[in-house]
């Protein structure tokens, strides 16, 4: 059978290297061409609970997970039973008879087939082990496609480089013994995948994208504590710290974290931080230090579901309203929400600019699904993220002698020298300031101070760029949405065939300020208008409504914590329309 | 010390770094005398303003920010520190120095004090060591004395006070001195020493607050206080001798209690060894390297 | 002249006991059956600065202060030249010619009186310090009236009292002498007024009545860490901390303030916490800890001008939306906005029902006007106040054998056993967690629990009162606002002499969840509506908006840290209509 | 302790204490004797489940939250202490524990455990100390060694780290010890202590963490450890020399450094000296004399 599309999903307890799996299944395919798109899931726990790892392989363009299983490889009994339902008819369940003993239980469906791997005698065969299990049901896996062993020998190799040539060696020979069991014993090719160019992709999370748009828009300081989801866009900036001289400080605190980040961009160097909502909400206090200093800063914040602690290792859109609203009084921020890990990169080199040209916070906005799962691109083009620094003053030459830094000024925005200069000395003040930044709460200054910070809007709102409509222009159904649920609303779309040239979608991934004027000419009330969002309280269907007066009355929201998948999203727009 | 009084060509005064804004705390607040001293100890070290950068928190000490003619950032209440850090990383070649109060430096900000302590990083902090908030008008505060009674402790307080040199001892803090606003001179000095020691100094200054704070004035300092210096035999390398002399109460000892010399953290950074951060050159950055990685 | 009003102001640099001189003559005359309501205005500096205290006196009802002054004091030069145009034609200033050497320039205006009072002289001739030249000023402002001496007498000594009788004395003698002198050389009595009921009232900042009314309702802990302008629920609740045995702690920062209230209400005692707009920054992670955990607790947020550090010591309504929609994640709270000290006191009550009824934050949102200016009124009735603690549990026979934290009622709300109960051990979590308390971070569960969270609206909306409507029911013009504007609005109605009855009020003093039945009875789109805010951005607007589609177009804002004066909202809505 | 084993027919075992959640720890992690010791400790000081509260952080201990059955509260990481203390101070007779880990109890929540300290509040903490932040895979953490290889410093800590014995010490902790997750035994009577012990106590302990932490492991920490009860000399209420011991880096003194006496925090609250605050009653609280005041 020549399939366009393959969906594996490798599933186990913590701690049998289901994440290091599944990565190398999904690079094995992008190697060779394919567009792959994996999703994770874990419990906030070291050890114990259930993993699970999908990579979604199509030969043709893809936008998000999807349902339904091809192939499941079940480590334990549990995760047969917890994942079993989500194969396909005619799909496959790779497993261990020996190990699990669960034939009689798993007979249950008749429409698929349970593949017995003996992964443990294998690896007992070759003294490896038992760990290893994991190789031996990624070289099965891979026996049920057309796919070479030699693409995924490539990626062990890579992966297990660093611990040694024997390591490698064990590894490969784990893989190589579960090919070889796999394709004697099924004979043929049950997935042949339908050919693609040859052409190697990347494979990139969301978090991926932030970390290289960042150091390509010329980040020097990043400073964080961890967590999760956030937590690896550190770890890519420690390992890159000396290669492109990041400074990368893991502080005590959130409040640590974004006071040094204020700091160190004050001094003149670009700074970055990342949180989830808790650490967030730690930094409200600082934001608006940046917003009266009229400091630049630009801050990532990976939702994960809320409030307080929350489902640490999951997933939700539930932060917007918050993220628009944070910190006490009113000022000026950019929210953007990136849909995908591609937009996320060029959002974050234009977030450093947006930051640096207005002296304002910009928010990225992402979330768990987007931060840590990976989607393939043929490339990125980094000559694209430009730096534009605004009012950035380095020499003396630039200054007058008078020097004003909160000079009140046409569009809103003053010079900003940074300090090192003779005549650039100033105040960057959390209190209250006149122009030259001197404590100062008198009536008319603050009225004037207030004007001139908000003024930068109009500026900013000439650079804001629309959202972006898919789809027919225009169309009986339109769908509105925002950040990570570009793909999986992309997907249901496409999969609705006959009803696909009805439907559109207009997709928000620059938030705030909130483009009225496109909304009013792409909104039709006759129409229906429907609004999907990861979350309660249909966050940003009422940000729209604040600004608009209209209600996109007909919603679609997920908040158990999980991302849409477009199946689900798909029948329930045929159950509207 | 970053630039070991390259300035040759020096000519300014304490005055100079005035700004045009007069001091508005209290007649006979210390903290007229931390400003002599400091802009004094400016003058010895022959620093210009636009080498220094001031972070202050928020409080009367805080207040200072309007009247020292340096680069200068206001950071919110108990956050100057981490500000300063940033700075420091951004610019090394500044000299950062943190201005706190006691309840903004040791109280809401006393995570950020234990954890610039043991960072060592090459900044100086002055703690305006009052023993009260004095511009939220006079409650207790991290180093009151225990049974002090304030506004929000009308019936004393039940707490030890926080120790901030015992703090800043077991905390890692490798210069560490107490001054006294009412003796200039020897303010001047110590915070002279702080800022040339490379790495984490810390100051402690008795800091009389004469409105809100009756019990700890200059009167009763002066009985308890007595100069290290004046002692020969006092070795300030010594951590044991340092944590005696701070944990004393029937008396007070001034002057320099510990200076050690220890690695730097910026040391540790080789991204700024052969210039400040802020200095790198941000325009076409070669990521392609990278972006083999995730292929 | 009889009058009905009068408009006393006293103004110079900080440490003339300009504060307490204001209190004692607003005391003065609430001793005396008037109407009074005070303001003062004092920068961040504890030396220094220019000080003000308005005292508005009437034998009619008040609702705010007013812009035209009968009698100015002033201490300094400075003080009579940014005062002086506040003078009603016909007023006086009272000042030390000797002292000052002012004369000169005053007689820049020939439409008030020059009514020189040799301050300094008089406390020489007694041999008091000068600082109490502040009395001599009292006792020569009361001249200026028909109220006898010994109401102004018994205020100085209870203010005193504690001084000492010497200190006592001397500050009556300063009084006398500037009443006698004053007496004499005017003759006459300029504004006599208009006659009251004798009875002694209640004088009363918002502060005061958050305090009272916790007291009432029976606060057990109130953790702080001081900040203008909160500080003095602070000072108030220290003050009585044995003798109505309440737990008071001022903390290390808001962090732990927020904290150790949670813990506090958790094991049972009601707890509250007052902060201003940099302090419910860095409370927001326990904001949402409260949420989660479903543990009772009753925030006041006093505003101030923002962001950052700001405006200390000035007001605004600059944090609505910020409170509305503050912490990670989506949960219920309820957000209160009192217009006076009265309404102050008795949702204060209700903040602690509905707190532990619902298992909820609720947040009662002041700002710096409200929150230190003094009020008077004839009577609270505490009786009004009472306890309601919802399904709070104490003893084991109200627990069944297997206990459910978190069961999913009707209603949404659990039943709260207090720890030290045998049968009622469960875990209070951040993490989301199933009935019991375990985590739980199955999909399943999350729906649930946040479905059961957000189910308590259906019966909160049914407590949560109407807004209030003040003036005809139906009126051409209407004009919406929310906490302290509502006296500034009623002052400003009452003025328009002859638009009076065309125009109506709508005050929210509960401001979420919003009342938007209420709303879509008594918005009228043809007539004329006007939204009157402290801020810059207009934020309840944005939030009706947000709830009802509908946009509140005429809007009057008011942004310097000032609050609002019945004369500008006359003259701004005259100039509408 | 606050019941002085009153609980006169007690018969529960340690296994009373699981709730029916196993803990989920890496096999061999050194939060299973931390979570054993105190099972056993409550069982000698015939402790009923009840009668306990445990306030959690987050972190791989604060996953402990599941896994023993009393009063728990799970907080917000870093704020473990300041709940704790909110619920001592609403009902004294609830015996306190908080279980922080080092990121969450020295790092993030720092500031509290230095004002607890001082605070002296009758209540007990335990530090999981493994030097490293495990539920977040491997980052460093305030008591991380320097030089240290994590994913948040591959090429080394650069600080010093936080010796939190010292700074138990120089902050005014009551009573100060250390345990190690090798040694069950000792552990379970060092926690029994510090339960009984009348103000703050603080336990640190050497938890290896199996996964992140391949430097301070069990065998590390047996080639280092001594035990302070075997020397017959050791004076725990000798400031000094337990300062002395904690600044051991050669070799690990482990049992009760620090133990003194000092009125503690509740002493000072006349509202609660009759009887727990959640006990007051509060219908019908009479506050006309209070009204007076504002005539
Ligand atoms: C987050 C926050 N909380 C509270 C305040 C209010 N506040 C301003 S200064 C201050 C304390 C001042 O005391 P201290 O730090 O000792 O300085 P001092 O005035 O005595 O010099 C406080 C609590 C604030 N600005 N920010
Ligand atoms: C405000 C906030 N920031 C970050 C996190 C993420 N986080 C969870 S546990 C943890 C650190 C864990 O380290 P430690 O406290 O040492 O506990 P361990 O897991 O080692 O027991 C972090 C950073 C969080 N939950 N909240
Ligand atoms: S209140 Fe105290 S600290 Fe503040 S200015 Fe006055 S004397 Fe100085
Ligand atoms: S990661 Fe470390 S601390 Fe966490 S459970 Fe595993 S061994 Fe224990
Ligand atoms: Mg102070
Ligand atoms: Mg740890």
């Amino acid at each position: 059978m020549i399939i366009k599309n393959l969906n594996w999903k490798i599933a186990g307890p913590a701690g049998l290297g289901i994440m290091s799996s599944g990565q190398i299944f999904s690079k094995t395919f992008t190697r060779s061409g394919y567009n792959v798109i994996d999703g994770n899931e874990y419990p906030s726990l070291i050890q114990g609970g259930h993993n699970t790892y999908t990579v979604r392989v199509s030969s043709e363009d893809i936008y998000s997970l999807s349902e339904n299983l091809d192939i499941l490889v079940g480590l334990d009994k549990n995760s047969l039973s917890i994942n079993r339902n989500a194969i396909s008819p005619g799909g496959y369940i790779i497993y261990d008879e020996k190990e699990m003993n669960a034939a009689g239980k798993l007979k249950e469906r008749n429409d698929i087939t349970y593949f017995d791997l003996p992964m443990n005698e294998i690896t007992e065969s070759i003294s490896v082990p038992k760990i290893m299990c994991n190789n031996v049901a990624l070289g099965s896996s891979l026996a049920f496609t057309d796919i070479e062993l030699d693409s995924l020998n490539s990626v062990v190799k890579d992966n297990f480089s660093m611990k040694g040539d024997k390591v490698v060696q064990s590894n490969l020979r784990a893989v190589e013994l579960g090919f070889r069991y796999t394709k004697e014993k099924l004979g043929r090719i049950p997935f042949s995948l339908r050919r693609t160019r040859k052409e190697q992709k990347l494979l990139l999370t969301g978090n991926d994208s932030v970390f290289l748009g960042a150091v390509r828009a010329g980040c020097k300081f990043y400073a964080a504590y961890p967590m999760t989801p956030a937590s690896s866009i550190l770890h890519s900036f420690a390992s890159v710290e000396n290669e492109y001289n990041i400074i990368v400080k893991h502080a005590e605190s959130e409040l640590a974290v974004i006071n040094m980040a204020l700091g160190a961009s004050y001094a003149g160097a670009r700074s970055l931080l990342a949180t989830s909502g808790g650490g967030f909400a730690l930094m409200n206090e600082g934001l608006g230090a940046a917003a009266m200093t009229e400091t630049p800063l630009v801050i990532v914040l990976c939702q994960r579901p809320a409030p307080a602690t929350g489902l640490p290792t999951w997933t939700e859109q539930g932060d917007l309203l918050f993220a628009v609203h944070s910190s006490h009084g009113e000022f000026l921020r950019v929210i953007m929400a990136p849909g995908d890990p591609e937009e996320t990169f060029y959002m974050t080199g234009e977030a450093f600019n947006l930051a640096e040209k207005y002296q304002i916070p910009v928010i990225i906005i992402l979330d768990k699904y987007l931060s840590e799962s990976h989607f393939s691109y043929d490339d990125l083009d980094p000559s694209k993220i430009k730096i534009e620094r605004g009012k950035y003053i380095r020499s003396e030459e630039e200054l007058g002698n008078d020097y004003l830094r909160y000079r009140i000024t046409d569009d809103g925005i003053s010079p900003r020298a940074i300090p090192g200069i003779e005549k650039g000395l100033y105040i960057a003040n959390t209190d209250e300031h006149d122009e030259y930044g001197f404590s100062d709460d008198s009536a008319q200054n603050r009225k004037n101070m207030v004007d001139k910070r908000f003024k930068k809007i109009n500026r900013l709102m000439k650079e804001i760029p629309e959202p972006k409509k898919y789809g027919p222009d225009k169309a009986k159904v339109t769908i509105w949405s925002w950040g990570s649920c570009k793909g999986p609303v992309l997907e249901a779309i496409n999969m609705m065939n006959g009803k696909k040239n009805m439907i559109n979608m207009v997709h928000f991934n620059y938030i705030y300020p909130f483009r009225v004027d496109f909304f009013e000419k792409n909104f039709y009330e006759n129409n229906m208008n429907i609004i999907i969002e990861n979350n309660k309280t249909a966050q940003f269907s009422k940000l729209i409504k604040m600004y608009t007066g209209k209600e996109i009355k007909t919603k679609i929201l997920k908040y158990n914590g999980r991302q849409f998948l477009p199946e689900e999203i798909a029948s329930a727009i045929d159950e509207l329309i | 010390m970053k630039n070991n009084g390259i300035n040759s060509n020096y000519d300014l005064k304490p005055g100079d770094f005035n700004t045009r804004i007069r001091p508005a705390w209290c007649r006979g607040c210390g903290n007229f005398a931390i400003w002599d001293a400091l802009k004094k100890a400016f003058v010895s070290l022959k620093l210009k303003s636009h080498d220094i950068i001031i972070v202050y928190g928020i409080g009367c000490s805080g207040n200072g920010t309007n009247y020292i003619k340096t680069n200068a950032f206001h950071a919110l209440h108990g956050r100057a520190l981490p500000v300063a850090t940033g700075v420091k990383l951004a610019n090394h070649k500044l000299e950062v120095i943190a201005m706190v109060g006691d309840g903004d430096g040791i109280g809401i900000g006393g995570n950020h004090f234990i954890h610039t302590c043991r960072r060592n990083i090459n900044i100086t902090c002055i703690l305006h060591d009052n023993r009260v908030y004095g511009l939220t008008t006079g409650q207790t505060s991290p180093t009151s004395d225990e049974g002090f009674q304030t506004k929000s402790t009308p019936h004393g307080v039940l707490e030890e006070p926080i120790n901030p040199l015992m703090l800043a001892l077991a905390a890692g803090a490798t210069f560490i001195a107490r001054g006294f606003s009412g003796d200039v001179v020897q303010l001047k000095g110590i915070i002279e020493k702080a800022i040339r020691h490379r790495g984490f100094s810390f100051v402690d200054v008795l800091q009389p607050c004469v409105t809100f704070n009756r019990q700890n004035t200059y009167y009763s300092y002066i009985k308890l206080i007595y100069k290290l210096e004046e002692e020969k035999k006092y070795d300030d390398r010594d951590f044991s001798a340092a944590m005696e002399r701070a944990r004393e109460t029937e008396r007070l000892a001034t002057g320099v209690l510990y200076d050690t010399e220890k690695s730097i953290y910026e040391d540790g950074l080789k991204q700024i060894e052969r210039k400040p951060l802020v200095d790198h050159v941000i325009k076409d950055i070669d990521i392609n390297k990278l972006l083999k990685r995730y292929t």
